[in-house]
């Protein structure tokens, strides 16, 4: 009955058995994110580096997240390949391992991803020995080209980052699936647990949700549904549930009926 | 002595990095130093000198999804 | 941040903690029944009343149930308030209790059930100190009717039975949510964990799970899926979730990027 | 002596209730007994004397959703 | 190529060669109803019937419909089927036809009908000899009893009246569709062309369209646009358009490409 | 009423007023195409570049296609931008004229296109006083280069090439519509007119149809009915037809009633 | 004299519905009169005779959907 | 003389391109030739000699979407 204890993810060398990754952006207090990640099991945690601006010194979010939580820097700002890989490199020198997020945007309204820039720049950390897992339009052909250049993952949205709109990207997403070697991990967009199950039951090997964490009044019980939520839609996908049906089927039986006859 | 910290020129009388980093007054734990687009280690910015026209990031791990 | 320990859902006057309900039509093997429902904790599951056949006399459900478990016999097979009203009279004297879910079905395609016929067997059963869950037609005008004959929750299907089309239904169950004083338990149609999530994040009180289930390859692996996926739900309409947004809304800082500039 | 049995027209020797039933060889405990249309408990099958037209309905629970 | 100049459709005895029908609600001026129907070649359209208030007399829209143009009074406002009868005989009396529109709705946030009161006027109003149109939830068991009491047609919402939502009722539409004899005219809720299309390729018989015209800013072209759209979802319906399918099929050859080998 | 004479759709220099492009793959006999395009009016038609074999030396498309239809050759069969541009110039060194859709396909399961590749060939392409028009993944990054390499407008699928799934990409391409200055023509997997209109709705500047026409069992029925799709859902898009709204609003005056008090 | 006309309670001295009409200054060809539950024509509204109690709507068809 | 035609090594004797394509039995209106990666008008045809490895590709418009 219970979930085979051998279902592990694997990024790279890194093996997970929670299916969860989440954010730290946006939550009211830093000290909730302990919390969260206690609530939920998450195993990776995505971190930005930033300019230090003197107004607001005090930020350190590397604190706030325990040892056993796996670090995944994301190169958010980056506007191209080039501004990316040397975000990455900083963030690796700076001892928060090898696992990047390849996040390259030029498009300021929806924050899609360039794949062509985050095409470049994981070609050039693959070959560093990076883990990376690039942020991406959900595109067959060019996640293909990322598999090639080594990404340990590709990382589709499942809607633009923040907007809670669920799967919209659905029909790639799964077409993604069908075809691709390395883990397809749903990123962006999604907004409820049910969005989260129903990735898990496409056969998505992991969702990554942020802001509908954070920015539910209760981010650790949020976090927690999420977590029973993927869980739960991973556990369909392996019990290999039954496809639906056009007409009706009887779930009483349809004979021995008591009646006036 | 002018440089340029974080995309803005600057001019400083700090000598090293480890001084420049004390003079701004910052939480030393949370600051990730890249030196002419090289990362230096926590211990190893007192030996990094300064000189005119260098590039420096002073860095800090933020919240991000 | 665990889920409200007294977020306890009363149908007539009895108390339920878990949002589960489920069903013993279909299983491969009857033994897999309590196994079902220890991995679930579903506390309340339907049953049917059949005419004996002499070729399969050794049926009775009743044993594979424990005590702990509420009975909710159905009256399938009924095609008319007066066969439904025989059936839950029969059922409450043999010692079922005073559930009974009203199901009067005269389509045999795709199994919808006859509205108003429903509506005058609650009416009748209502006053006999029955705890009546009628099974219906998502139908606002009928729902208040039911409500007004005295029924303890309203029924409605996501979608034909046993077709695994989730909640077709979507709109006008959402209608029924927002408009019933009763309880709205989804029945019927909920294939896959994530509409089960589905339905409790719109606010639904409960749902009814059996064809998914029982049919799965491993029953107790689906159920446990379907409880979590309830329980996520749950908690994603207490957490009051963020709605969905038109524009992308940045997880990560806009400012302080570390760029070429 | 005739009666009308899970809705099928049957010819019966037994007398009581509890006769029938033990004749039909059916597990007792799973048994749902009703006797023109009024539920006859366990304990009561052997009062019950079975007469001609008699309209009995033996049923079970059984699996439904 | 051109649609079989025959497809026919039959309400009653009275044969309709346009399957747009239309309404006379909500027009910012009641000239617009003529150029509207100019324009889209409706056959039938709906009307109201109301007590005259002093402070606004001059109400008379009979005299802006075209005596080509079947009239088709609902019986808007009321409660009950006593009160829809009442409605109908007066409107027949009046000199406006024996069609009638059966509306009878209780809920006023939704405007959902009431469908047993509806069966019940549609009962008594089909022994009188008018040809009836119910307007109805969209719910087979009692479409069914409907067309047993003698309905010309089911008249099913698409969505609440006035919603723009489109199709929303789409699962429980076909469903009609598929296993009625009478017309099924989906009704309400059609809120754009692409909403008309897609009802008649489904293969409902006709649609009614009032808000989505009246309100549009030029409802002479909204008209247009519908009754085009209408004729070119029929036209698909007829012309039995492929089935989607899950992989690509390549719309240009697959052989002798020009390649570099 | 009529649609404004002056909404003409430039696609590099020239204007059309018929925004419904077709194509000539797939016809069960070449003698269908005139009469298709008589039947609907298309002033664009692709064509395919292929390797003569003996075995079928019979072919020239080109002479079914009437001179005041503008041929749109494609790049079918290309695999690179290399190919491609090649297929380009010769098709518009055989007379073809100026128009080029660039077609690169590397995924033979779902024919979709690598916006790469398609990038290359289109600035390479648009240097050379091609009018180009692209076939891609819809996804705003690249639209944003292919407009500023040049391209006279995008063409975004809706779904994989003849899969009849209509709009599945619909959160993309409305994403393209609203934010390129160049226009957005849906094709691939444009189904049933509803899904033409839906797409025009929207306010897609054109849709280019070819398997659903080519492969019912009435092309010129088919495209006839998808030209009025088109327009209809054009004259929707100019008429700015009303927005949808969450409860239901009369048709009929709400006071008035005449009833039993 | 008292009747009932659309819902309201209303005292008047008109003799016909006619009268009735034609003071209440309506476009005539406008209107639908139910005169005690019946519908009577614009030809035979003088014929009929208003008396005390009677239940009288004038009603007319207006846009709907 | 040994050319590539279409993507495939052919040995021909023709002398120029209009040999090849009246050799080949084709429709001339249909043929799109191309001689060298350069294409060739009909009227040319019989201008182009064909040497030994010479790349010549005859195509044609088909139906394509």
């Amino acid at each position: 009955m219970e979930q085979d204890k051998n279902d592990t993810l694997y990024l790279g060398k890194q093996g997970f058995s929670n299916r969860l990754l989440t954010g730290t952006g946006k939550f009211a207090s830093r000290e909730l994110i302990p919390v969260m990640l206690d609530a939920c099991g998450s195993e990776m945690i995505t971190v930005a580096l930033r300019r230090i601006d003197k107004m607001d010194q005090t930020e350190n979010i590397l604190k706030f997240i325990p040892d056993n939580v796996t670090l995944l820097p994301n190169t958010s700002g980056a506007r191209t390949a080039k501004e990316a890989v040397r975000i990455a490199r900083i963030a690796k020198q700076a001892g928060c391992g090898s696992f990047i997020k390849i996040e390259v945007i030029t498009d300021i309204k929806y924050l899609l991803p360039d794949n062509s820039e985050t095409l470049k720049a994981t070609e050039i950390l693959a070959k560093e020995d990076f883990t990376v897992l690039p942020y991406m339009m959900p595109d067959l052909t060019l996640a293909k080209k990322l598999e090639q250049a080594g990404a340990a993952a590709v990382m589709p949205l499942g809607a633009p980052i923040g907007s809670n709109r669920g799967l919209e990207m659905k029909p790639m997403i799964e077409i993604l699936i069908q075809n691709m070697e390395i883990p397809v991990i749903v990123d962006a967009g999604i907004g409820k647990p049910s969005d989260a199950a129903l990735a898990m039951e496409m056969g998505a090997d992991a969702v990554l949700v942020n802001t509908a964490i954070a920015t539910s009044w209760d981010p650790a019980m949020a976090a927690k549904a999420f977590s029973m939520a993927v869980k739960a839609g991973r556990m369909a996908y392996l019990a290999e549930m039954a496809q639906d049906t056009k007409y009706a089927k009887a779930s009483s039986p349809l004979t021995g009926f008591l009646r006036e006859d | 002595m002018k440089i340029r910290l974080n995309g803005k020129n600057l001019s400083i009388t700090c000598s090293t990095l480890l001084d420049l980093i004390v003079h701004q007054n910052l939480d030393q734990k949370a600051v990730v130093a890249e030196y002419n687009y090289k990362v230096v280690k926590q211990d190893d910015w007192e030996k990094v000198k300064i000189n005119n026209g260098d590039n420096i990031e002073l860095l800090s791990f933020v919240g991000g999804g």
